[in-house]
């Protein structure tokens, strides 16, 4: 009963993720500049791999700590690399789309070398 | 099944390499040739060599990628002109 | 930035995350699930393949090995299913029959393929050999979000590293991928923090102390199994961890070798240096 | 494995995968600046990740698992040093 119940479990927990994969590719084709791109290639598709890893976990006796960890591991590090490639282009000199309103960061003038860095 | 996955990662390995030869700015070259990496060791992950697979994809396309990248930016010491 | 949280969070998020990993990785490495026993048939070798000689050419001579084929040669050898962590291990080989190959019917050869990355790692050092120098143009700092989070990711990534090249001989993988994946974390750090800079001694200790290592262990085999970088442990049964005899001392030697030669090559790359003889 | 999970339904993820994949790869390949190229790869990285993850459970090989793990790094590596050299930090 609880093998039917899990693997059931893992098989919408994986159709879940590869649902979220594809509106992630889809919003990186179809969104307009850059930072709406990077938020639909990360958030989509940190929830589509999390889903699937631990779906897969669920569906074989013995697999669940290896997932998990697989899991843990791309929540911690997809947003790094978002936060990084979206600080570097934005520094790099790509314009937002003009329909974002307001630019916050061009408002404040942000200086961005070396926040809260210990010197 | 398997099959036609494989021939569509094939096809991706194709385009990418050719973006790869013909890309005018250094720098997608060299992001296409990691995808052609990441790419090939799939490809080796599923015809079962999975020892290749996760050599081709440590050495592919992480450290040659990084140290392409790395020499890029020491060729270009000297120049101060975005490149965008 | 204002900063709200006390260290003592952070701290404890760090340790937590760290642990999750820990727990996993250890699961792996005390208990097989349940899919690895799957294909063990296929990856261990049947035959036992002639390390002797003299046999070899006494078969060949006789005319057995051309008569019928591969026939009596195979039936020296008596056919046994093989069980995953029951049946005892008829060779040298380990679960996954392409390190057996590589380090153990072909140690050599590997000896030989460690020399050649130890030469291109040489040579990349001596062609950006120099004085440090600070570099001419600002350098943009790197954020608080990319510092801690390459730190938390170089502890779970050197983890990584050993696992998979302690687990040589049981998955795929082995003192080659092990060791790019330790340089690749040592990269991170790097890129974490400008200016970054490891302990030189450290890394050129770690080297010359794991290819000696290499070369040790292949002389033990030399002298107590008269040939060089044969097998003088017990094998054991295949699929636990203590199971392929000398194999998996090899690859931690490889491993620590091949890591610290990578992480060599992209800090020589990565630092500014001034050419001293112009 | 617990249960049987039936044929349609391993033909509609990687159907879907498939295609997902390929809109990734367009747009690293078509992307107007480099940044849109790393954005592409970035998630192209996801997405096979996970695609992975699931051909282990179709070849029912744990082993396959660590395969997916050491893309994950690597790709996360990967992305970091382009940004970084896209920022001039590098």
């Amino acid at each position: 009963m609880l093998n039917v119940v899990l693997g059931w479990l893992g098989t919408v927990l994986i159709s879940i993720g590869v649902f979220f994969l594809f509106l992630g590719a889809l919003g990186i084709f179809r969104l307009p500049d850059l930072f709406n791109r990077l938020q639909a290639g990360t958030k989509a598709t940190t929830l589509g791999v999390v889903s699937t890893s631990i779906g897969v976990g669920l569906l074989v006796k013995g697999w669940l700590p290896f997932s998990v960890a697989l899991a843990v591991f791309l929540l911690m590090t997809n947003p790094i690399s978002s936060h990084a490639v979206a600080r570097a282009s934005y520094r790099a000199g790509v314009k937002p789309y003009h329909g974002t309103s307001p630019d916050e960061c061009a408002k404040r003038n942000l200086d961005f070398s070396g926040e809260g860095e210990e010197k | 099944m398997i099959i036609y996955v494989a021939t569509i990662v094939v096809i991706v390995i194709i385009i990418t390499s050719l973006i790869a030869v013909f890309s005018k700015k250094l720098l997608s070259s060299i992001i296409s040739m990691g995808l052609v990496s990441l790419g090939v060791s799939g490809l080796f992950f599923f015809l079962q060599a999975p020892d290749v697979a996760i050599t081709e994809a440590a050495i592919g396309a992480g450290l040659s990628t990084a140290i392409f990248v790395i020499a890029l930016k020491k060729v270009k010491k000297g120049e101060t002109k975005d490149e965008e | 930035m204002k900063n709200d949280t006390p260290k003592v969070f952070k701290s404890i998020f760090a340790l937590f995350v760290v642990a999750i990993f820990m727990i996993g990785l250890f699961y792996a490495f005390v208990s097989m699930p349940k899919g690895w026993g799957v294909n063990v048939n296929n990856r261990v070798s049947r035959l036992y393949i002639l390390k002797n000689v003299r046999t070899a050419t006494r078969l060949l001579d006789s005319g057995k090995f051309f008569a019928k084929g591969m026939k009596p040669l195979r039936a020296e050898v008596p056919y046994k299913p093989i069980k995953f962590k029951k049946t005892a291990n008829l060779e040298d080989g380990a679960a996954n029959v392409v390190t057996s190959i590589v380090v153990d019917y072909r140690g050599f050869d590997t000896l030989g393929e460690v020399t050649v990355l130890f030469l291109a790692a040489s040579g990349v050092m001596m062609l950006l050999f120099g004085k440090r120098v600070k570099p001419k143009r600002k350098k943009t700092e790197p954020s608080l979000i990319m510092y801690v989070g390459t730190r938390i990711a170089f502890a779970v990534i050197f983890l990584f590293g050993i696992y998979i090249f302690v687990h040589g001989h049981l998955t795929p993988g082995g003192g080659f991928p092990g060791g790019a994946v330790i340089a690749s974390g040592i990269l991170g750090l790097f890129l974490g923090r400008n200016g970054y800079t490891p302990n030189h001694a450290g890394l050129k200790v770690f080297e010359s102390l794991s290819g000696i290592a290499f070369v040790i262990i292949g002389l033990i085999g030399l002298f107590s199994v008269k040939s060089f970088l044969a097998n003088f442990l017990p094998t054991g049964i295949i699929g636990n961890l203590y199971s392929a005899g000398f194999i998996s001392l090899i690859y931690i030697a490889i491993g620590m070798k091949v890591g610290s030669e990578l992480a060599a090559v992209v800090d020589s790359m990565i630092g500014d240096t001034k050419e001293e003889w112009s | 494995m617990r249960i049987e999970i039936p044929t349609i339904l391993w033909a509609i993820w990687f159907i879907v995968i498939s295609t997902a994949t390929i809109l990734a790869t367009l747009r690293a390949v078509i992307g107007p600046t480099n940044s849109d190229r790393v954005v592409g790869l970035d998630t192209w990285t996801t997405i096979t990740t996970g695609f992975w993850v699931i051909l282990a459970l179709f070849f029912f090989q744990f082993v396959l698992l660590s395969v997916a793990m050491v893309y994950a790094i690597l790709s996360f590596l990967g992305v970091l040093v382009i940004a970084r050299y896209l920022e001039r930090g590098l």
